[in-house]
């Protein structure tokens, strides 16, 4: 019920978090995810490679 | 008839082989061989049309089997590691009911000889439920006896057969060789064919 | 040959574009987005009858109709990748997927909060909100099929056929929803922008634009990732500058 | 050894379905039992005010019927996928899609049919009219073979994935939605006075797109697992 | 090579099914995901009124929530009956029993704990008050874990039989009916202004039973089932 | 060790052996013998306490069996038909797991090395699944190698192996039969263990 009332006082803050806030906090997570698979990708090819060389050698 | 050219496959990340090539002719037999893990049953089931091969053509009597598609499958049998059978069936039921999914009508009549050819005399009539291993794999491979295909596909026919089954097996791939037929198998147990000359093709 | 070079080299070229471009849209995806914001929230006025309470039409309106024009482009690659069997269309596919959901949830998100003040409540079953929420199971059906399977050929056929008879049910589920709803209630629930202010259709629309460039940049990021992961045995990968350093 | 026509082809996919369902008696009664138990469940746990449950009676009847195919659905390819009879229908000569369509045929037989003959009595337990009762029955005749098609999509495209079944409903449910909409509607329409002939031929023109395309659909969704 | 203690030995078991839910991340959710659609079907079968819908919510969402684990529960057993891993336990030369509370406790994690969490969203769509809410998530928390523990002497039972699924339910189903009638009973004290205690004490002390029972009765079901 | 008295043991309406016995000591070896379907399968899952037989007395060190329970279990293993293993988890995982199921801790270098004796390096972190049918047999096999049982019990532990893999079980039974532990097994290849002499059982 107190959020009825702070949300009536208070409606650009209500948006703001309400929204806002929580759309760019998961296009955040969303960019953070794709750059972290990224980095593991990136990673498990170097590692292939090194692995490639290591058995041609 | 069966024209393999440059066949290349691969599952996962790994190559199993590439720049595969041989030709199989009416009365031929090819042993495909190689350690465990080689490829063998892939080998198979891309000429089965299973897998589709990274790079290289499979044709039959000189067009691309996936092309003729059904026209193939009428001429080719396969018998993989499942029986395909179906438990609940009597060994009778299963073998007509396979007979007519792959396109013939079979009678009672010859569907009983053949099991009894088989060695499953008195369990014609048995749910296969309640078959040994090795009887299970007898009623799978009763569908060698029914059918008119002309290409055999036989991944390890021989596991789970005793002695008495396997020389029998010897005896119907020499009848169909005979009859001009063809046969690709693999198997780690040695088998042979009376008066045949076995060609093998090594994966590695 | 020809084919060959069709088949193996579009995710190479494709990757280093991709690559290129990344930089720009994400710049522009920003800006605009600031823009956007700040039209919205500085610039346009208060509504009449909803207050400041609108302004979440700027993120919610954005999202919903990027939701569902990605499931028609998810749609249509992953139909391409199963049709002629081109592995970039099927990778597309499999990275849009995910934004699309996220937008998709997004929208059902905004869209509740924007309930509470207007109708009382978070959810009402209304026609629109039910075929936004069976569009979101959509989505997570496409999703959750792909991950199952571990073959990623099998994978991106399997779901590519899935995608495909969704998006010809899509029209049906829409219709029939929109049908449910009329039979049951009147339109209680009806929010007509009529006569929509200059600069709320300004903001509206730069909003929208700067969620396309966010969901092109992202997609763009997720797909080099899956083309890195899926191409990583072929010769072309190994000799990338940033995998040899 | 004659060669067998595409009906008799057809005719002996059926028949081999229902003589296993004959062996496996269980199954079939498994399916319907599950339609009732959701059906008593709802009572017990929504409480016993008459007009509440006769107003919920059609979705939750439809919504039950839609759950107990989903859930039968699971067995609709599995058994032969697993003992490699699907396999030797892959390299059936015959167009698969004739296999598919006998398959699924058998399969609303097996657990479609028994649900519509069981709506009658629990829709008294309701205490629904003998009109909306009989709206009800038609609607599920032409729903329930939608689900089974539909559903065999489903079930292509999940074979041999662990937890398929929820996955399966999670893929199909989704499709299902208008049946279940137009199938509740021509009850709510019948119980209000409307007519209920424009839900109900929609309904007959959805179960005839799906006649026409789900086989041919089914049977890509099967080459594609079976890879 | 140690001996491994009682306890260590449910740890093992319990991390090995719970690596093995991750590396099919997908199970998990779909499980889920199931709970969230059934839940979301009422609504389109029942219709939109809000009244109806917040009367009948917590019905919905309890028996949602009891198919959506009796469904999962198919999983239970039948993946380490196929591949042989069964065989093995019952050789294990320590008690069945922990080895069946592991998999009773990490099937709970995996499929009975995420629909608790979902819950709170699911109420609001159906606009139920937050102090409802919370009693359903307080019975939820108590009941789920019944819900996997009886279900698991089910799952014993049909291990390898064909349309195990549904006969599951049916064995299960009638044996959770307490559980569902004292949940949504405490909700609806909450909403009439009545204590809870008394139907949250009783479902405490049914999972207290079912904690002591259970794994055993369920080692000797899985005994029978592999003979 | 392990005496077997007059045991008779039927499946279905139909009595597959009976007055069967025999007694297996330390360092001895046995091989169950029999066309399909003569009921080897079905002696081994007995001897396992799966199956309760008709008649007759299982008892080991001069205990039936139905009462050491949990004794007997940790001083036997049993490999059959199916491989135990999840596709899911790797072969190392696999094995580490099992042996805790049996309850035994398998540090990873341990597992590691006897993955690689069972001829799988380089596949020890691969999900099973991926792993061919007899490189899944190795993986199974490989729990021979970290067990401290005494008496094995092996349902066709050759089949699907190739000949490399065939030595190295003959080797393993050596190593065992020398530690004076005990093997009973069935196949229907020829297994031959060096200076041991088969004892032969066979069911008809
Ligand atoms: C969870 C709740 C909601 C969902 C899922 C939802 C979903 C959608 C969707 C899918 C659209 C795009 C429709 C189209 O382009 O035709 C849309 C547009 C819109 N929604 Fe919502 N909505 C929700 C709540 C609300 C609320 C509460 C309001 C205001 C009272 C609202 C106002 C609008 C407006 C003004 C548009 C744009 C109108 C148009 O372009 O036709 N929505 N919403
Ligand atoms: N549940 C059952 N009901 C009835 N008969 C059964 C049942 N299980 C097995 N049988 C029968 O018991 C016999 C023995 O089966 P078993 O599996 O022990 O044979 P086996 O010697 O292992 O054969 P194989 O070499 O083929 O594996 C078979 O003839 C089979 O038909
Ligand atoms: N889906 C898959 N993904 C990744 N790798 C796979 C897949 N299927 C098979 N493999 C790998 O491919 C190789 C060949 O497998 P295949 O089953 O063809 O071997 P095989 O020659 O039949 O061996 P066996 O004699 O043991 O039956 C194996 O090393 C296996 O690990
Ligand atoms: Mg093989
Ligand atoms: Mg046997």
């Amino acid at each position: 019920m107190s959020l009825d009332i702070w949300m009536r006082e208070n409606p650009l803050s209500y948006i703001w978090i309400g929204s806002y806030a929580v759309a760019f906090l998961i296009f955040a997570i969303e960019i953070a995810m794709v750059m972290h698979k990224r980095k593991i990708t990136l990673q498990q090819v170097r590692l292939m490679r090194e692995a490639d060389e290591s058995e041609q050698e | 008839m069966l024209e393999v050219s440059n066949l290349a496959c691969s599952r996962g990340d790994h190559r199993l082989f590439s720049e595969l090539s041989f030709a199989l002719h009416p009365g031929q037999i090819m042993q495909i061989q190689g350690a465990n893990g080689s490829g063998k049953t892939s080998l198979l089931r891309t000429l089965c049309g299973f897998i589709i091969p990274d790079d290289g053509k499979i044709s039959w009597c000189g067009e691309n089997v996936r092309e003729l598609d059904e026209a193939y499958f009428a001429q080719m049998m396969y018998l993989g590691h499942l029986n395909a059978i179906k438990d609940e069936l009597s060994a009778l039921e299963n073998l007509r009911i396979s007979a007519g999914l792959s396109g013939t009508e079979l009678n009672e009549k010859d569907a009983i000889a053949a099991l009894r050819r088989m060695g499953l005399r008195g369990r014609e009539r048995l749910p296969t439920k309640v078959l040994s291993q090795g009887q299970r794999r007898r009623v799978a491979l009763a569908r060698l006896l029914v059918s008119d295909a002309k290409l055999w596909i036989l991944d390890e026919p021989l596991a789970a057969l005793d002695v008495g089954a396997v020389a029998l097996i010897q005896e119907l791939i020499a009848e169909h060789l005979a009859r001009l037929g063809m046969v690709i198998f693999t198997t780690h147990q040695p088998l042979h064919v009376a008066g045949m000359e076995m060609r093998c093709l090594s994966l590695s | 040959m020809a084919i060959n070079w069709f088949k193996y080299s579009a995710p190479t070229t494709f990757y280093g574009l991709a690559g290129k471009l990344i930089p720009w849209f994400a710049i522009s995806a920003a800006v605009l987005c600031i823009v956007g914001l700040y039209i919205g929230f500085v610039v346009a006025p208060a509504d009449a009858q909803q207050g400041e309470f609108y302004r979440i039409i700027f993120i919610h309106v954005p999202s919903s109709i990027l939701s569902m024009f990605l499931y028609l482009i998810m749609a249509a690659y992953a139909a391409m990748g199963l049709i002629f069997n081109t592995r970039l269309s099927s990778m597309m596919a499999s990275a849009i997927a995910p934004t699309g959901a996220l937008f998709a949830f997004i929208s059902l998100w905004t869209g509740a909060l924007w309930g509470k003040p207007m109708w009382g409540a978070w959810w009402v079953w209304d026609a629109r909100l039910t075929s936004e929420l069976i569009l979101l199971f959509l989505y997570l059906g496409f999703i959750s099929l792909h991950a199952s399977i571990d073959d990623p050929r099998r994978a991106d056929r399997a779901a590519a056929l899935l995608a495909i008879v969704g998006s010809v049910n899509v029209p049906i589920i829409y219709f029939s929803v929109q049908w449910w709803n009329t039979l049951h209630q009147g339109s209680t629930i009806k929010f007509t922008g009529t006569s929509m202010h200059i600069a709320m259709q300004q903001a509206m629309f730069t909003m929208l634009v700067a969620c396309w460039l966010y969901a092109i940049t992202v997609t763009l990021m997720r797909v080099r990732s899956i083309i890195l992961e899926r191409e990583r045995h072929t010769k072309w990968i190994t000799e990338l500058a940033e995998v040899k350093a | 050894m004659n060669k067998l026509s595409l009906f008799s082809l057809l005719i002996l996919v059926v028949r081999r379905d229902l003589v296993l369902a004959m062996r496996r008696r269980a199954d079939v009664l498994t399916t319907l039992i599950f339609f009732v138990m959701v059906v008593s469940l709802f009572p017990l746990g929504v409480g016993p005010e008459m007009d509440m449950l006769r107003k919920m009676a059609p979705g939750v009847l439809w919504v039950a019927a839609l759950l107990a195919s989903m859930l039968s659905l699971g067995r609709l390819f599995s058994a032969d996928y697993l003992d490699g009879t699907l396999e030797q229908m892959l390299l059936a000569p015959q167009s698969l899609s004739v296999l598919v369509l006998g398959k699924m045929i058998s399969h609303w037989m097996v657990s479609g049919l028994p649900l519509v003959l069981m709506t009658p009595v629990l829709g008294l337990q309701f205490d629904m009219s003998m009109q909306a009762i009989a709206v009800l029955i038609l609607g599920l005749l032409l729903g329930t073979p939608i689900l089974s098609m539909v559903g065999a999509i489903g079930a292509a495209l999940t074979l041999g994935l662990r937890g398929g079944g929820v996955l399966l409903s999670l893929l199909v449910l989704p499709l299902c939605i208008p049946v279940l909409i137009f199938g509740t509607g021509a009850v709510e329409a019948v119980t209000s006075g409307l007519s209920v002939s424009s839900h109900l031929s929609l309904m007959g023109a959805l179960l005839v797109l799906a006649l026409a395309f789900t086989p041919w659909v089914t049977a890509q969704a099967l080459r594609i697992s079976m890879e």
